[in-house]
Parts: C-alpha cells; structure tokens; sequence
C-alpha cells in the first residue's frame, strides 16, 4: 500500500503548475472574466499539446497513456486554476471526437437539465442519457456538424451567474433526443463517473486554493492593530477549510486509483462541500472586499456552485451511498480493506 | 500511488488473520464494564496472548523489544483486530502507546531494561498523571510539585481523567520540579509506583454514569529519583518525544469500527422501516461518504509516514477535528434510527456509545484547540488567541 | 400591540422562580438524581398548591383562571430549574383526572411510540391517539384504577438515559388502544398542541439555563492565563447560544398568545433547537468537567433530547410547517400581520 | 402580552393601506438598476408623495419636522409599505435614517433648518463617507485627514461602499482631525456637498456585477467649519447618537419580504415538481420556524423600545446575527427550488438575490464582530481577541 504520489506525479503535476501560470496567469483569468468565458482557442490547443485532453490515450494511438490518477492531478490544477471551458467533455470526448484529443475541437456536454456550458463554441457536444440507477450503464452520443448546428439552434443562451462558464438551457432540446452523430460504447458505464470524478478533483483544487486565498488575506489583512488572522473567529475558519480539503483529496485520489462509483460518489460529494463552503468562508475572511468583482473568490464561489450541480449532484449521490451501506449493500466487501475492489482504472478512450 | 497492499502485506494479514480464528474463540466472556480487577485480567491475558504470538509492540523498534513493523503493517493489524472483534488495547493502553514509547526513546538501559518488557508482556500497566483540574487544555500550567529530598521526589498534587488508576502498577507522572522556570521549563517526567504511600484514588463519574476515568491525590508521595526518565525539567520535551512513535494509526480500529456501526445502522433501519425516511437515509449516505474519506486519509497518513518518517502528529489535528465531530453526528444519527421508543433507552446498542461520544470532542485537545494548531502550526497564521 | 410581559406575569414568573429556589435547590436536585427521577409527592402537592396544575382552570372550577402565556413562563421556570416529573401531563390533566389540579395525583400520557415518562408512580395515564394529519383533533383518554394497573403491568420498564425521567416502554400496550377509564372531549384538537407547547417552554427555560451556565463558567474558568471567554472560540459559541435562544422566547411566547397551531410548530421547533445545541455548547465549554456526572449540563442535555422527541418531533413538524407555506398552504393569511388570525387562546380544562 | 393591534394602530394601517392603494397603481415604472439618476429621481418622488401625504420621517421627532409616531405605527407603515410592494427607501436611506437623525439630534438650529427639511421631502439626499479600505470592522481606525485652514476644513483620503454617492448631494463623513488622540477621540462629523472640487467617485463592482457602492477619494476637498456637527473630535459619540433613532424596525421590510419570498419558493416547488423532495420540503419548513420566529422576535423588539423608550441596539445584534444566517439559507433553498438548470440563470427571480445575500454576514459589522457584540455587552464575557 503506497498512497504518495510518484515522482512521475509530483512532476505532471508540477508541470501543470508551470504551464498554467505562464499560459494562465491572473491577468489572462481576468482577461477572461470580462469577455464572458469565451475561450481562447489558442490556450485550447496548448493544453492539448501539453497532453491535457490526450493523457488516458494510449500511446498507440497518440496519447500518453497515462490514468484516471494522473487526470486527476491536471484537473486539481485547472479548478486552482479556475481554468476555463468544457475541460471535463472534452478530456472525456479524446479519441471519440476527432480533434478533442490534440485541443483542435472543442467538446462539451449535456446531461440531465443543467445547462450546458460553452454551447456557442463547441465543435461538438456529447449527449449523455438521464441519470441511471446507481450502478447502470450509461452510453453518450456526440453530436456535431448539422446535429449540432440544429441543437444549438433550438437551445437558449443564459445569462451566466458565472462569468468564466457561458450556458445554455437546453432541457428541452435535450429530452427530445436529437440523432447521434456518433455512438460512443466504448464509454458506457464510465463516462458519468469519470466525468463525476474529474470535476470533483477541479473542485479540490477549488478549495485548495481558496484555502491558501483566505490564509494569505488573513496574514496580511490588519484591524484592531493585528492581522485578522490572529482573532480565532477567522483562524478557526481557516482550520475548517483544511479540515474540508484533506479528507476530500484523499477521497479523491482514492477514487481515481479504484475507479469505484461508490468512492467516486464519495468523492464527489465531499469536494463539492470542501469547493462550496471554502469559497463561502474565504469571501467571509476577506469581508468587503470579498463582495467585489475584483477579488477573484467570488469565481470560485459561483464555479463551485456550478460543478456541484453537475454530474453526481447531492440528492443522487447521497442516495447512491446509503443504499451502498449495510447488508443490503449491492457489491460484496473486499476482504482487504473496507471499500470496494481495486479495479483496473484508467484510460478513457 | 498504488492501494494495493503488497506481497508482504498481503501474508502478514493472512497469517494474523489465521492466528485470530484460532485464538479468538477460546477468549474467555467480556468482564463487566464496571469490574477494574476482572477487566485489568482480561486485557493483560489478551496481551500476554499477543506477545506470546510475536504481535507484542508490534510498532516498538526491536530495540525496545518490538517487532519494528512497518506502519502499513500496524494499520493492517489495527484493521484486522478490531473487524475480528478481537479486544481493544483497554488497560494496557498507556504503557503500549504513551510510557512504553517514552521509556524506549528516552530512557536509560537500566529503565529499558526495568519497565518495558513486562509492558510487553502483560505483566504491569501503566496510568497517566497528565491533567490536573486547572490544566487542561493549558496542560503545562499543572501545578503538582516535586521537591528532592535525598534520593527521592516527594510529591504533592492532585491529577484527573486518569484512566485505569485503579488497577495500574505504575503512573507516568508529569511534576513541577522547578516552579520558577518557565511553564515548559520547570517539568519532570517520573514513573510513580502506584502503590506508594499517599496516592489516593477516587473515580470519577462520567455523564454516561460509568467510571472510566479517576482523580489521583498525592500527598507526599515518594518516587525514588532514579525513576524520573529524562534530565531534571526536560519532563515536557520528553513527553512530547512519545508522539514520534505515533504513524498515523491512532484511529485505525475506531474508524473501521464507525464504518461497521454505519453498515448496522441502515440495516436496522431497512429492518424498523425508518430507512423509507429519505431524510435519515441520505443523512447517513452522507456519513458514509465521511468515514470513506477518513479511512483514505487514514491510509495517507499511514503512508506518508512509512515514505517520510515525518510523523503525520500535525495533520492528526485535521483527522481528529473532522472525525470527532463525525462520529458525533454517526451517534446523531443512530437516535434518528432507534426513533424516540428506543433511543432513551441505555440497554440499546448505540445509545451509550452516543453519550461517550461527546468527549470526543473535548478528550486529548478540545476541537477548539485543535483548529489553533491546525491553524498555527501547518496554515502558518500569527498566534494569538 | 404589546409584546411585553405585564407586571402581573412577570410577578408571577419570578414567583415561581423563588419558589422552585426553595423547594427545588441544587441538592434537592442531586438528590433526584440520585433516585433516578422518583417523584417527591410532597413537592408535587406544594406546586399543586402554588397553582401550577390549576393555573388554567376557571376559578369558579378552583383553579387560577389564567391562559397559556402565564402556563408558558411557569413551564420556562420548570425547564430552568431542571424540576422532573410529567408536568405537562399532569398540567393539562387538572379538571380531566381528580386530584390532578391540587397535586395530589400524579398523571402522566403516553403517544407515538414515545417511552412514557414516571408511569410506575402515576395514579393514571392519558391516552392520546396516534399523531394526527395537521391541524385535526385528537382526543385523549385517561386511564386510571383497574386499566391503568392492567397497562403498567403490560409495560416494560426501561433502564433510562436521562436521570431524572423514570421510562416504560409501553408500545404494545398503547397500540392495543386499552378501554378507556374516561373520555376527555374538552381537550380534543388541543392537547397535543398544547402539550407541544408547554415542552417549548421548558426547552426555553433550559436553553436559557445552559447559556447562563456557559457564560459563568467561562467568566471564571482560567487557562492560558485569562479567562476562557476571553478567547473568541468559546466567546461566540456564547453568543450562538443567545441567538438561539431569544428567537425562540419570541417564538414561544407568541404561540402561547395565539395559541395557533402552525405558530406552535415553529416555537417547538426552535425551542427544540435551541435546548439541545445549547446544551451540547456548554458542555463543550465546560471542557472536561462537562463531562461528568457531577456538573448539571448532562442532565440539561438528555432531558432536552427527550424533549426533543416528545409531542411534535421533529419531521412531522417541518412538514406540518412546510404545509403551511405558499398558496396552498390551508388557513388565509391574517390581513393584519404576517400570521395566523390571533384566536383565543388559554383554559385548559 | 397583547399581540393584537390597538384601535388606533388599526385605524393608522387602514388609513395608510387606503393611500397605498391609491398611489401606487400611479407609479412610474422602475427605472433600471444601472441608471442611478433615474433611480434618485424615482426615489426621490416617492419621499415627496410620502412628505405630501403625511408620512415623511415618520419616526423621526416632531420637532425635526418628523411625525413622532410610535415604533409599532413605524413597524405598521413599513410592514404595510413592503406588503403592497411600494418602492423602497431607496436614494434616501441615509438621509432619512442615519445623517438626517444625527443632525436632528446633534446639530444646531441653523444645521437642522437647513438640512433636515430637503431631507423630508426628498429634495436632497445624503450618502455616508464612514469605511475606508482599512478601516473596516475597526471603523475607528479611519484615516481621512481633516486640516483645518481658517473657516474650512481640507480633506483628504479614501472612503469606500459609499452607496449613491453618483447622485448624492451631501456626504455624512467621518474625519480625523486630530491624529495624535486615541483612536476614538480624534474624529469629527462634517457634512460634505458632493460637488465640491476634490472629490472623485468611482464605482465599485460588486459579486452581483452591480455597482450600488462605489469609492471616494478625498483630494485636498474644502468642507466649512459650520459644516461641522457636534464639537471637534466628538465625531465619533456624535455618530453613535444615530443609533438611538433605530427602535427595532431596522429590519421588518426584509422580513415580511423573506417571508414572501419563502411561500413563493414553496409554490414554485409545487409548481415544478421539486416539493415531492421530503428533503427540500422540510428544509423549507424549517425556514419558516425560523422566519416566523424573526418576525416575532422584531414585534419584541419594538414593542421593549416602545414601553422603555430604551434602544434595542444591542439586541439588534443578535436580531441580525439570525436574520444575516437565515437570509443566506433562504436562497441557498432558492437554488435548490430552481434546480441545476435554473439557477445559474441571472435572468431568474432569486439568482441575483442569492449573490447580494453574500453580504448581509458581512455589512454593516461582520457575523463575527456581532458575536463579539453580543458576547461582551449583553452578556458581559471579558473583552478579549
């Protein structure tokens, strides 16, 4: 048993770190903030040079090879990021859509009646199936070229509460079930979690950063003749966000080793509570300046808001972890260890 | 990062598991939770059973008598015992955990050679004489003194929240030697036979209305100079010393057990028909989703200690701070299952449990102090109150 | 409008105040503890005196001729002081059960599948029916003589949590719904409101207690060189405790006037809240010693619990609450207030 | 305890509720949020029609031009005024509940004449120069220096969440005018005209992508000496005094409004289908105990200031330590009514409401500096950190 990261995984991760503050650094975040989310097509293909959308490839067919472990530590970084676009669709669309792969095509995705995001922009858009019974397939078409031109047509823009994340209600597009361009088996079953699991390492990234965001203020911030951080109202709150994001980032990196819904669910659950109410309590540290357009804790805030309500949401994931408990619990316990079996994880396409 | 346990692991498991099956069946019954002689024997049997079977000191530096296993392997054994239903360390707690660990890093040959092998062996348990009634949570402002008079302390005081008092060989005792140094300066750290002249042990009630903790009074008790472990006032570095031994196992069995009491929570509310409440039920796939993360923190914690050697004792506050708060909500919860008929009712499983569990919040660092030193000593913010 | 107490109602709260300070004090307290809650006939007569049982009856019945407001402030009293026995029973007893009004029986009730409070020593039982649909009478019975001998016998004693209530399990023998010794009709629609009410009260006055205590305590008790108050954690859990605690006197108090049912749902559910948290809170304040049989804030904590479950818990009163809420909620609004008409409110018997 | 409404206070809310009917259906529409000239002119029509009709300054004394009513008549006019969905105070608020109240309290009869009439019948509005950027929850810590040059002062510094202040005509502003006394001691109020030279607003975006604050900066700005209210470096006690006209009301618009809020949420569940979820349902359940226990809670309120003629200042803090919490409860339930395809939606009811909510635990003195509040004045805990 070996949960540290590799050296392999300390240097993507790094990596990533480096790319992103140099193609992404906050004058670009900003930059991007005030043209609404529109995404920049050059920073796209970067990230797909970098191997971003490309990494669970297999190398034979010109990715990287690498797994749902190493995914999860680039996503941590975009959501620390607050990297923008259809990250997750896309990532999970690389070797199904032609181009996703190398950040030549822009993918999103629609599931359930959440909007969809960076509909106007997208070459194409994965349409995954209601929300099955916890456990059951699920298989997702891409539409593109006229499909998609028809769906786009149909759907309606949305006036964004998150100003990186541009939306479209297309509920009712979506119920009636447009043609496939493409069937997509290869991801039956998988793409729901995985894409459930990658937006939860974003939202640990999320709750990383604001955590590091609201220590930094409160170190430095001063009233009453000492900085804020020295009055135990705000210390504790600072403690509190890292006892949110710690259990979160091992249940998250759990999850993508097993690749198990169950974890998954947990996972997903416990980054979008540590992504959500960090951000609350960041904005709460830094006091009026945090009600401002300015301090980027409100982009966190209303992301997180947003990647909660996506994929595994809070009512269907609670569902799907109590009905895993007890004797009644559908899967058999591994005899190693409370959790399910380690499963062959990984490669997405 | 690779979850699998290795070859190794895997036969470790294996073999104490087999050993387990043997032995557990032939345990004699529990002793009553109120009957100290009778427990101290079959906690002490347990151990000599244990030590009898090479698992004695398991995490102990072979050095010290132990078998030096790996931390990895300290949580399997941790994880296997308490699914087994094997019994819990009880009496022999803080000379496995606190003054074992302390005499192996600090102490003399002679010391060594004196207190730890009946330790591992089953033969003496130690108490603790840490707290006293004006320190707690401010711990170095105890006040039980010792002066030297010859050869021996003599020492004068009065400690609390001593567990296992009453039936303990020997008292791992923190003293003031110099009451003018400051708070963390003037503090020794002695080894108090615990049937000396003019210690004094009275129990003391808890709200769950047993007696698992006493006040120890010492009026002029004499502890020979030679048992102070350490130098002369180092008593507070020396205690702090025992942590080290800590790999981030401290919760190991707890949180298998939580997660067992979980599992027994739904199916008794599938069983009463409260499970058709998708309030209660998404409560406690919530607690699931917690005790999940933990024990993958757990295993983190674990790890990185078995890669680093760095103790994980800081990043314990963050594990402590979520886990007592959730275990208090798993005992919340386990009302809601029993339902207002059964949930007053103390011959219930869970509903002492769910009064225990309220120190657990308060007990070895309130939570309160807890997010200071989470908030201190790894968020790096300005002390203060 | 005028939402203060009157000179007379405060008079007679602190009546009842320096009466409970002196047939109730601290080691009388203890001394019920340490019987385990049996009932002190004495002392229940000297309230039978002090018109406790009999505030609400006419006085041309014998009783004090007083309302639920006036009811309300000597059940706060109650819950201060920690007073046992199955008060509100007894309470809305006086002029169903002879003897009750005077305190010279001891009546207790028995509803859901609650365990019935001090059923060994009671001189008869009200039966109430199961947990009706919002808003619809409900009747109670009294058992006495023969029938009430028949179900203690039936009952099975419970070894039970709080010190200071003596508990039956007596599940079976409710649910064999046994003949009744006596119809109460003059209570139907009323008791179990009425008895939900006067719980609120006492979960008030104990809520008020347990921040008393806190704030005392961390007055007094040093660590690191000042008093523990002096420290924000500590400092602010004080402050949640009073910010419990005056919305549901406001609560409390206004149902006691309206005497409307959704109003009581709302004070029970707050009064609830605020007795259990506040509870939990000073103990944690007391630290260590909170932990102990010896301080009073354990026995605050199990009765408030108790309480908690008792007459309208929890779920069926967010429901009852939710239902009113909206167009479809069922009564019209008051036209002059955000409320329920105010209805006459008062006599018990 | 008597909470039916007296004759006359029946007489008062039909009368006003007869008027309201009249006038409101006359109304010009609302102008657009970003328009604030179009929002003062709105305003400011609406405190003339209420100065015609009788109701200006209604709690404000009747020697200031005010109506002297009670605080219940107060509560009745702004309970009824929400109800009936006529315009806020709006441009006026400072005017009318904090600058115009000190002046008529603090100010001499050539400052009350002069001010407090246009105040009335909303000729002239105010804004308030109090926060700095490092001067927040320290308020006393401000650093705008005031230099006194014969009859003028000169003022230089920052002001920050000055609301209105693109179309105000005054400016209630605190000032230091003497750095070298202790922090509270150094202040002084001083009553700006917004077009003097020196002054520059710039407006500042809030979460909500509004700009109903903006930022002040002070360059060298000459303010007359008779412009000043109350003595020099009293500012601070002159400032306080405002707090003796708010007599529990502070709040009763926003609640009756969450309230109606709150059955809204519960029809649109019904609606969509969302109420069939036990776990939303309760949750909405749970939120009116609690905002019915607020409204309660501000009758109390009023009805102590009413028969004590005392200020439940203090009280009001924990009034808003409740109110601030539930509030952000209260749409937090919003988002889960709309559900994922709503609300992110700025265009639906609430979404926009749930951003602002983001700041009621931080405005006006942050939940923590209310604990504080709370903790050391009622109930008299030491002071502390």
């Amino acid at each position: 048993m070996d949960f540290q990261l590799s050296d392999d995984q300390r240097a993507l991760r790094s990596g990533m770190r480096d790319l992103l503050g140099a193609v992404f650094d906050r004058d670009r975040l900003r930059a991007a903030v005030e043209r609404g989310g529109a995404l920049d097509r050059s920073l796209w293909r970067e990230l797909g040079a970098a191997g971003f959308f490309a990494l669970r490839l297999p190398e034979e067919a010109g990715g990287v090879g690498l797994g749902l472990p190493e995914a999860v530590l680039l996503f941590e970084e975009a959501g620390r990021a607050l990297l923008p676009g259809p990250l997750v669709a896309t990532h999970l669309a690389a070797g199904l859509v032609k181009g996703a792969a190398e950040g030549e095509e822009v993918v999103t995705a629609v599931a359930g009646d959440l909007a969809v995001a960076h509909l106007a922009e997208a070459d194409a858009v994965l349409v995954v199936g209601a929300e099955p019974p916890a456990g059951e397939a699920t298989g997702a078409e891409s539409l593109t070229g006229e499909a998609l031109r028809a769906f786009v047509a149909a759907a309606r823009p949305v006036r964004s509460m998150d100003p990186l994340t541009p939306l479209h209600s297309a509920r009712a597009v979506a119920e009636r079930a447009p043609a496939a361009t493409e069937r997509t088996p290869a991801h039956a079953g998988r793409f729901r979690f995985e894409a459930a699991l990658l937006t939860a390492a974003e939202q640990l990234g999320s709750a990383a950063r604001t955590t590091e965001a609201a220590v930094q203020h409160a170190g430095s911030r001063e009233q009453f003749g000492s900085p804020v951080g020295a009055f135990q109202a705000v210390k504790h709150l600072c403690a509190d966000m890292l006892a949110r994001t710690e259990p979160a980032r091992a249940a998250v990196y759990a999850a993508a080793v097993t690749g198990d819904p169950v974890e998954i669910a947990a996972a997903k659950l416990l980054a979008d509570e540590a992504a959500v109410r960090n951000a609350r309590d960041c904005l709460q540290i830094h006091g009026g300046m945090g009600f401002t357009w300015e301090a980027d804790v409100h982009l966190h805030l209303k992301r997180a808001w947003l990647r909660a309500a996506s994929w595994l949401t809070g009512a269907g994931t609670e569902e799907l972890l109590a009905a895993d408990l007890g004797a009644a619990g559908r899967l058999p316990r591994s005899s190693a260890a409370p959790g399910r079996p380690v499963r062959e994880a990984g490669g997405g396409g | 990062m690779d979850l699998a346990y290795t070859e190794a692991e895997e036969e470790f498991r294996r073999r104490l598991r087999e050993w387990l099956a043997g032995v557990l069946p032939g345990l004699p019954p529990k002793p009553s939770p109120d009957d100290w002689p009778a427990r101290r024997a079959y906690d002490t049997t347990w151990q000599r059973m244990l030590y009898d079977a090479g698992y004695a000191g398991l995490h102990w530096p072979v050095d010290a008598g132990g078998q030096g296993a790996t931390p990895t392997q300290h949580l399997i054994f941790l994880e296997e015992t308490e699914r087994a239903g094997a019994p819990y360390v009880g009496a022999n707690f803080v000379g496995l955990l606190h003054a074992g660990p302390t005499i192996a890093a600090e102490g003399t040959a002679g010391q060594r050679a004196r207190w730890l092998p009946p330790v591992l062996r089953g033969d003496e348990i130690w108490c603790q004489g840490f707290s006293e009634p004006d320190a707690g949570s401010d711990l170095a402002a105890l006040r039980t003194r010792a002066v030297r008079d010859g050869d021996d302390y003599v020492v004068t005081g009065q400690k609390i929240w001593t567990s296992h008092a009453e039936v303990a060989d020997w008292c791992e005792l923190l003293v003031r030697t110099d009451p003018d140094a400051p708070k963390h300066r003037g503090i020794s750290w002695l080894a108090m036979p615990m049937d000396a002249p003019g210690i004094t042990v009275r129990p003391l009630r808890t709200l769950a209305g047993s007696t698992e903790f006493a006040e120890v009074f010492l009026d002029e008790v004499r502890v020979p100079v030679r048992n102070r472990v350490g130098d002369e006032n180092d008593g507070w570095r020396v205690t702090m010393v025992t942590l080290s031994f800590e790999r981030g196992t401290a919760f190991v069995g707890e949180v298998v057990a939580c997660r067992r009491t979980l599992d027994a929570l739904a199916d008794e509310a599938r069983r009463n028909g409260r499970w058709d409440d998708p309030v209660l039920r998404r409560r406690l796939g919530r607690l699931n989703a917690g005790f999940r993360a933990l024990w993958r923190l757990t295993q983190a914690n674990v790890s990185e200690s078995e890669h680093t050697g760095v103790v994980p004792g800081v990043g314990g506050s963050v594990f402590k701070l979520r886990y007592s708060g959730l275990r208090q909500e798993l005992y919340e919860a386990a009302a809601e299952v029993l339902g207002g008929g059964d949930a007053f009712d103390l011959d219930r499983e869970w509903v002492l449990d769910r009064l225990s569990s309220l120190s657990y919040t308060i007990a070895a660092g309130t939570s309160q102090i807890q997010r200071n030193i989470v908030a201190e000593r790894i968020l790096g913010l300005p002390k203060g109150r």
